[in-house]
């Protein structure tokens, strides 16, 4: 490995986008005690401009890419993608909070600061190819996020969201740092380049030891996205966390957990994949179907929705275990599309949950479309996309991610997922029953006027979740193009 | 000599950490968790990482664990009451364990061509590790720093009293 | 035989991480949870210095360092964490905590 | 003898020597304090039990190990009894890596003025003092008594908080010598002759350190829990603080250790900022001379005082003590004994001084309230530690 004493301007163009936001959310600490009111605007609109220059920034890194910092970085395709990605998610997060923590009296400048910091580090996952970045980005990450879950300190709820999330995400850590100590005494680096170029003639016969590393980080990044039979935390935490944090926990840190275990699993642990591909076949199936059966009696929309995002990961997992750059691709081009339909559809709860958030069951959406027909019907679109209608953005996810399993000849697991999304229409129905064939209840009644902040929280999603769907090819070019430059 | 200084600090680690688990009181089992910190220092001084035993005791025992000691003693936690166990642990823990009795068992039957004896490896040095950390690893220390502003603003949003 | 092989540190280090392990997930106590997730850490550690030792080489030492790190901040917003749920529920059995279940 | 043999007697020997002469010290510092203390507030302080009350120590001792030793009810007894042994034995583990004096020659055999020396004592110094922490506390918590829990809490996060600002100002002077070990430290401040021996090459005056000096001495009161911040022991509102349970010898220990860290500080402020052993300026300007003059004018005026008419209760003491002045002084002239009597002089007299200031400032200064020592961390110590470190990595990086 080159050393380098100091880092040289390339180095730093290469690391400008976290480097953006950390500073950012700086300068929001700095900021929030000469600024009087608890929950003022002025935060947010700082967080909104900081994501956009970060996407630019990062999207014109890409002209430029290769490693930085001595290989601790590799900024390619695949990492300008997912960078693009979890700040688009930030940019969705921050205009629900807008009313949210206005309605709350919640402290913006701390909120604002933690997404900031959380974002960056999983920027830093997205764009690591050493497992020691990717460890301390995977904790930047998570801890901001601990913070986040048990945000409004003073509800029952909130903290044991932040309890359950700490303690099962920092057990899924030992989990994870013990198999890179394993890959790290197996093969003398934690390179990802290195450790690919040191068990690639091991092919055949991989000793004992990075096969044990593999399934001990299987495991902890399986806790981190929520994958079955790791994803006992989820409900509690999605439900508990207010919500535009629990949408934010179920697109971002999923997202940056998705991108490291493409990355380390199709790169470093590729030339294995024949021993990891039944754990991850396993999980798939187990996630699927563990999600969608139990969102099946759910009574609390966000509990539902976490379930919902439980079987997701496991349509995502089909894609890792058809271990090849078309499944890598559609992929990443389903975690765009799951991103926005499911930030649109907790959106629509934040909106509908009213002050301590006390509207969050399936009943309160009883009439919803009488109310406010523009609200109920960007539910629609997000609903329709969670099933895997036509013309949305997750019936063409769940389209390539099928058509790559089918590709790999995992024809058993193709049937069973979609077995399984048939299974999930029923519930998403469900809600749509609720909103349109029936008398408005209490909740309804009380819901407030949409905001300008709001209306955009919701349009912005769901016209994502229609382009993806009517021209699905923009994004998934990119996304192949991205995963052929893994390499 | 090293296998003596081995043999009794390993016992002590492994009994301590037995402790940890199996004693009913939160207080004898940060006791128990600081007597594996303290043996593992030895150890680490074994393998020639004298900056790490250091640090280990510095970080672990005399700042981490005293926070530890510290919250069990403010809120004052009794001894904990035995309930039925919930059916996660059992569905968990099964399989957990026999991956690790598997790995147990390839550990032993593995033998590595090198043993180990004080002073067989000195690039361990507070010198080595800080040359390392500002030079090959500058962008992982200069990154931690976030971690640790992260801490202090989520242990202040969590933990401060309403005004 | 006056060198200790490597597979013993190595065979330690796993039996304190499974002794973790279960203290993780048969205690009932959230602070004692919350220690055995440090002691599977601290297992992982020993397991870094051991190889360490068996590559020559100080990065191994590197990770135990930002280990430590990343421990110390993990340990505050932890206890944080606990004390605000004990503000709220003067319980620290970890059975108590479950509110939301259906 | 074969060099390993050696190497064990003489370790032995030194061991038992310093082990001794620390031992006595602790006993004596206490004579120490309470006769400056009185004579700061105008009274004679000890004075019946032999001259002067010079065998008061001796009396204290005898007292605790013959007095009742009470295991009160419901205290937590394991952890109840090991607190004062771990307070006593972290606190006099550091002394082990401390130098007193350079390299001396014993017949013929070349050995350190110093237990042992690490390469990263300074390290070892901070580990004992951080673990040092768990006596204090666990002795507050295993009492079962409220009071006991609330110092213990206050000391333990007072120690904590201080021990951030102490850290960081160890570190600017190790940054300018660039090294952990203890001795090296020394050696770089004028300890070997590369250096000449001169005040200008102590760290103390390299730039701007002596802020970093006095944030080091602040926070070294607030470790070792002395007044101004011995809220831990408040006796107006937590009688005793953490030790109000202790009896007899376990008392002790922690009077010990307490006496026992005031050294060690006072001898790593001497290591880190004030030379170490070094003398002042060089011999051959007349440094040697100076203990010379010192003890032999110290024997002179308690010769005359002893032969005072008005003072008939020291007729025979204070000559006595003139006399052992005075052979003292003529052993610093002796050049068998100056090699290294001069060293430990210096070293002794600059650890003495800065005891001398712990001391001063009980007799002087009042107590803070809590709010404000913990706030007084945080606000201004700590963030001067910072910045002092920040701008001596500068000035290193700048002038090397």
């Amino acid at each position: 490995m080159p050393v380098n004493a100091y880092p040289g301007a390339t180095d730093l163009l290469r690391f400008l986008p976290e480097t953006l936001l950390i500073l950012a959310g700086t300068l929001i600490m700095v900021l929030d005690p000469l600024v009087k009111r608890r929950s003022s605007p002025l935060f947010g609109h700082l967080t909104l401009l900081t994501l956009i220059a970060g996407i630019a920034v990062a999207i014109a890194g890409a002209s430029n890419p290769g490693p930085a910092f001595g290989g601790m970085l590799m900024v390619d395709g695949f990492a300008t993608f997912f960078r693009v990605l979890v700040m688009g998610v930030g940019i969705l997060i921050v205009l629900p909070s807008y009313p949210f923590l206005a309605r709350q009296d919640g402290e913006t400048g701390a909120f604002h600061a933690l997404l900031l910091f959380s974002i960056s580090g999983q920027c830093l996952m997205a764009s690591a190819s050493d497992l020691i970045i990717i460890f301390i980005g995977l904790e930047i990450s998570s801890i901001s996020s601990y913070v986040l879950a048990g945000f409004f300190r003073d509800d029952k709820r909130s903290n044991e969201a932040a309890l359950k999330y700490f303690l099962l995400g920092s057990f899924a850590t030992a989990f994870f740092l013990y198999g890179v100590a394993l890959i790290y005494g197996a093969t003398g680096t934690i390179n990802l380049d290195a450790v690919r170029r040191s068990i690639g003639p091991l092919r055949a016969d991989p000793p004992v030891m990075i096969v044990a590393a593999a399934a001990l980080m299987f495991v902890g990044l399986g806790f981190k996205v929520s994958a079955s039979p790791f994803q006992m935390w989820a409900p509690d935490v999605y439900q508990g966390a207010p919500t535009p944090v629990s949408a934010f926990l179920s697109a971002g840190p999923k997202a940056a957990g998705f991108a490291i275990f493409l990355r380390i699993f199709l790169t470093a642990f590729g030339p294995i994949g024949a021993h990891w591909e039944p754990l991850v076949w396993g999980a798939s199936l187990l996630s699927m179907t563990v999600g969608n059966f139990a969102a099946l009696t759910q009574t609390n929309f966000k509990r539902m929705l976490a379930y919902s995002s439980i079987a997701h990961a496991g349509y995502v997992l089909v894609a890792l275990a058809a271990r090849s750059q078309v499944g890598a691709a559609a992929a990443m081009f389903y975690l765009v599309a799951y991103a926005c339909m499911n930030i649109g559809a907790f959106a629509v709860v934040s909106h509908l949950s009213g002050r301590g958030e006390k509207y969050t069951d399936i009943e309160d959406f009883k009439g919803l479309a009488q109310k406010q027909p523009l609200t109920a019907a960007m539910l629609t679109i997000f609903l329709l996309s969670l099933i895997g209608v036509p013309l949305t953005g997750g019936f063409f996810g769940k389209f390539y991610i099928f058509r790559a399993a089918l590709e790999s000849h995992l024809v058993w697991l193709t049937v069973l997922g979609l077995l399984n999304s048939a299974v999930a229409a029923y519930y998403y129905l469900r809600i749509l029953v609720m909103m349109y064939m029936h008398e408005p209840g209490p909740a309804a009644e009380a819901v407030e006027p949409l905001s300008p902040a709001m209306g955009a929280a919701l349009i912005l999603p769901a016209l994502g979740t229609l382009v993806l769907g009517i021209f699905p090819g923009w994004v998934l070019d990119f996304a192949g193009k991205s995963s052929e430059l893994m390499r | 000599m090293d296998v003596i200084l081995f043999l009794i600090f390993a016992t002590i680690a492994v009994v301590a950490a037995v402790n940890v688990v199996v004693q009913s009181h939160p207080i004898s089992s940060a006791i128990s968790l600081i007597g594996v910190m303290g043996s593992l220092a030895v150890l680490y001084l074994l393998l020639g990482a004298e900056f790490i035993a250091a640090a280990q005791v510095i970080v672990y025992a005399g700042a981490v664990m005293v926070l530890f000691l510290f919250v069990i003693m403010l809120l004052n936690a009794g001894t904990e009451t035995r309930q039925s166990k919930s059916e996660t642990a059992h569905l968990l823990g099964v399989p957990a364990l026999l991956v690790f009795a598997l790995l147990l068992a390839y550990f032993i039957r593995s033998q590595p061509d090198s043993g180990v004896h004080f002073g067989g490896f000195t690039g361990g040095s507070a010198q080595a590790v800080g040359r390392a950390l500002f030079t090959t690893y500058l962008l992982p220390f200069e990154v931690t720093s976030v971690l640790i502003l992260i801490a202090i603003v989520g242990a202040i949003v969590l933990a401060r009293k309403e005004i | 035989m006056s060198q200790v092989p490597l597979s013993w540190f190595l065979v330690l280090s796993a039996l304190l991480f499974a002794l973790g392990v279960a203290g993780f997930l048969f205690r009932r106590n959230i602070i004692t949870v919350f220690m055995s997730i440090e002691l599977m850490l601290n297992a992982v550690n020993l397991s870094f210095i051991a190889f360490a030792y068996q590559h020559k080489d100080v990065s191994g030492h590197l990770f135990v360092f930002f280990v430590m790190v990343v421990a110390a901040a993990e340990a505050a917003v932890g206890l944080a964490i606990i004390l605000t749920v004990f503000k709220n529920r003067a319980t620290l059995n970890i059975d108590d905590i479950s509110s939301m279940k259906d | 003898m074969d060099p390993s043999t050696w190497f064990y007697a003489i370790s032995l020997i030194k061991i038992l020597v310093v082990f001794g002469v620390l031992m006595t010290t602790l006993a004596y510092l206490q004579w120490v304090e309470r006769k400056v203390i009185a004579h700061i507030q105008v009274r004679p302080g000890p004075y019946f039990v032999g001259p002067h009350g010079l065998l008061q120590p001796l009396a204290d001792v005898i007292k605790l190990i013959t007095k009742e030793d009470l295991l009160p009810p419901y205290v937590n007894k394991p952890l109840y009894l090991a607190a004062p042994f771990i307070a006593v034995s972290m606190a006099l583990l550091s002394i082990s890596v401390i130098p007193f004096g350079p390299e001396i020659d014993v017949f013929g055999y070349h050995t350190y003025m110093q237990l042992t020396d690490l390469n990263i004592g300074v390290l070892f110094v901070l580990a004992a003092s951080s673990v040092g922490v768990y006596g204090v506390a666990l002795a507050g918590w295993s009492s079962n008594n409220k009071y006991a829990l609330l110092g213990a809490l206050r000391s333990s996060a007072q120690m904590i908080s201080y021990e951030l600002p102490l850290s960081l100002t160890i570190a600017a002077p190790l940054l300018i010598s660039n090294t952990l070990s203890l001795r090296k430290l020394v050696e770089t401040q004028g300890g070997n002759p590369a250096h000449a021996g001169t005040l200008w090459n102590w760290n103390l005056f390299h730039g701007w350190q002596w802020i970093g000096f006095l944030v080091f001495l602040i926070s070294a009161f607030a470790e070792t829990n002395r007044i101004p911040f011995d809220l831990a022991e408040a006796e107006n509102e937590l009688v005793a603080g953490f030790h109000t349970e202790y009896s007899s010898m376990k008392f002790a220990s922690f009077f010990m250790a307490e006496y026992a860290n005031m050294i060690t500080v006072s001898a790593m402020a001497v290591l880190l900022f004030l030379g170490g052993w070094v003398a002042p300026w060089p011999a051959e300007y007349g440094s040697g001379l100076v203990p010379v003059a010192v003890f032999a004018l110290a024997g002179l005026i308690a010769v005359y005082h002893g032969l005072h008419p008005a003072r008939r209760r020291d007729r025979f003491s204070l000559p006595a003590a003139g006399l052992v002045f005075l052979f003292i002084a003529a052993a610093f002239l002796a050049p068998f004994t100056q090699s290294w009597l001069l060293p430990l002089f210096w070293f002794c007299a600059k650890t003495g001084a800065i005891l001398f200031a712990f001391i001063w400032v009980r007799g002087t200064l009042p107590r803070f309230r809590y709010d404000q020592l913990m706030g007084f961390a945080w606000k201004y110590l700590f963030p001067v530690a910072i910045v002092n470190l920040l701008a001596t990595g500068l000035g290193v990086a700048l002038f090397g």
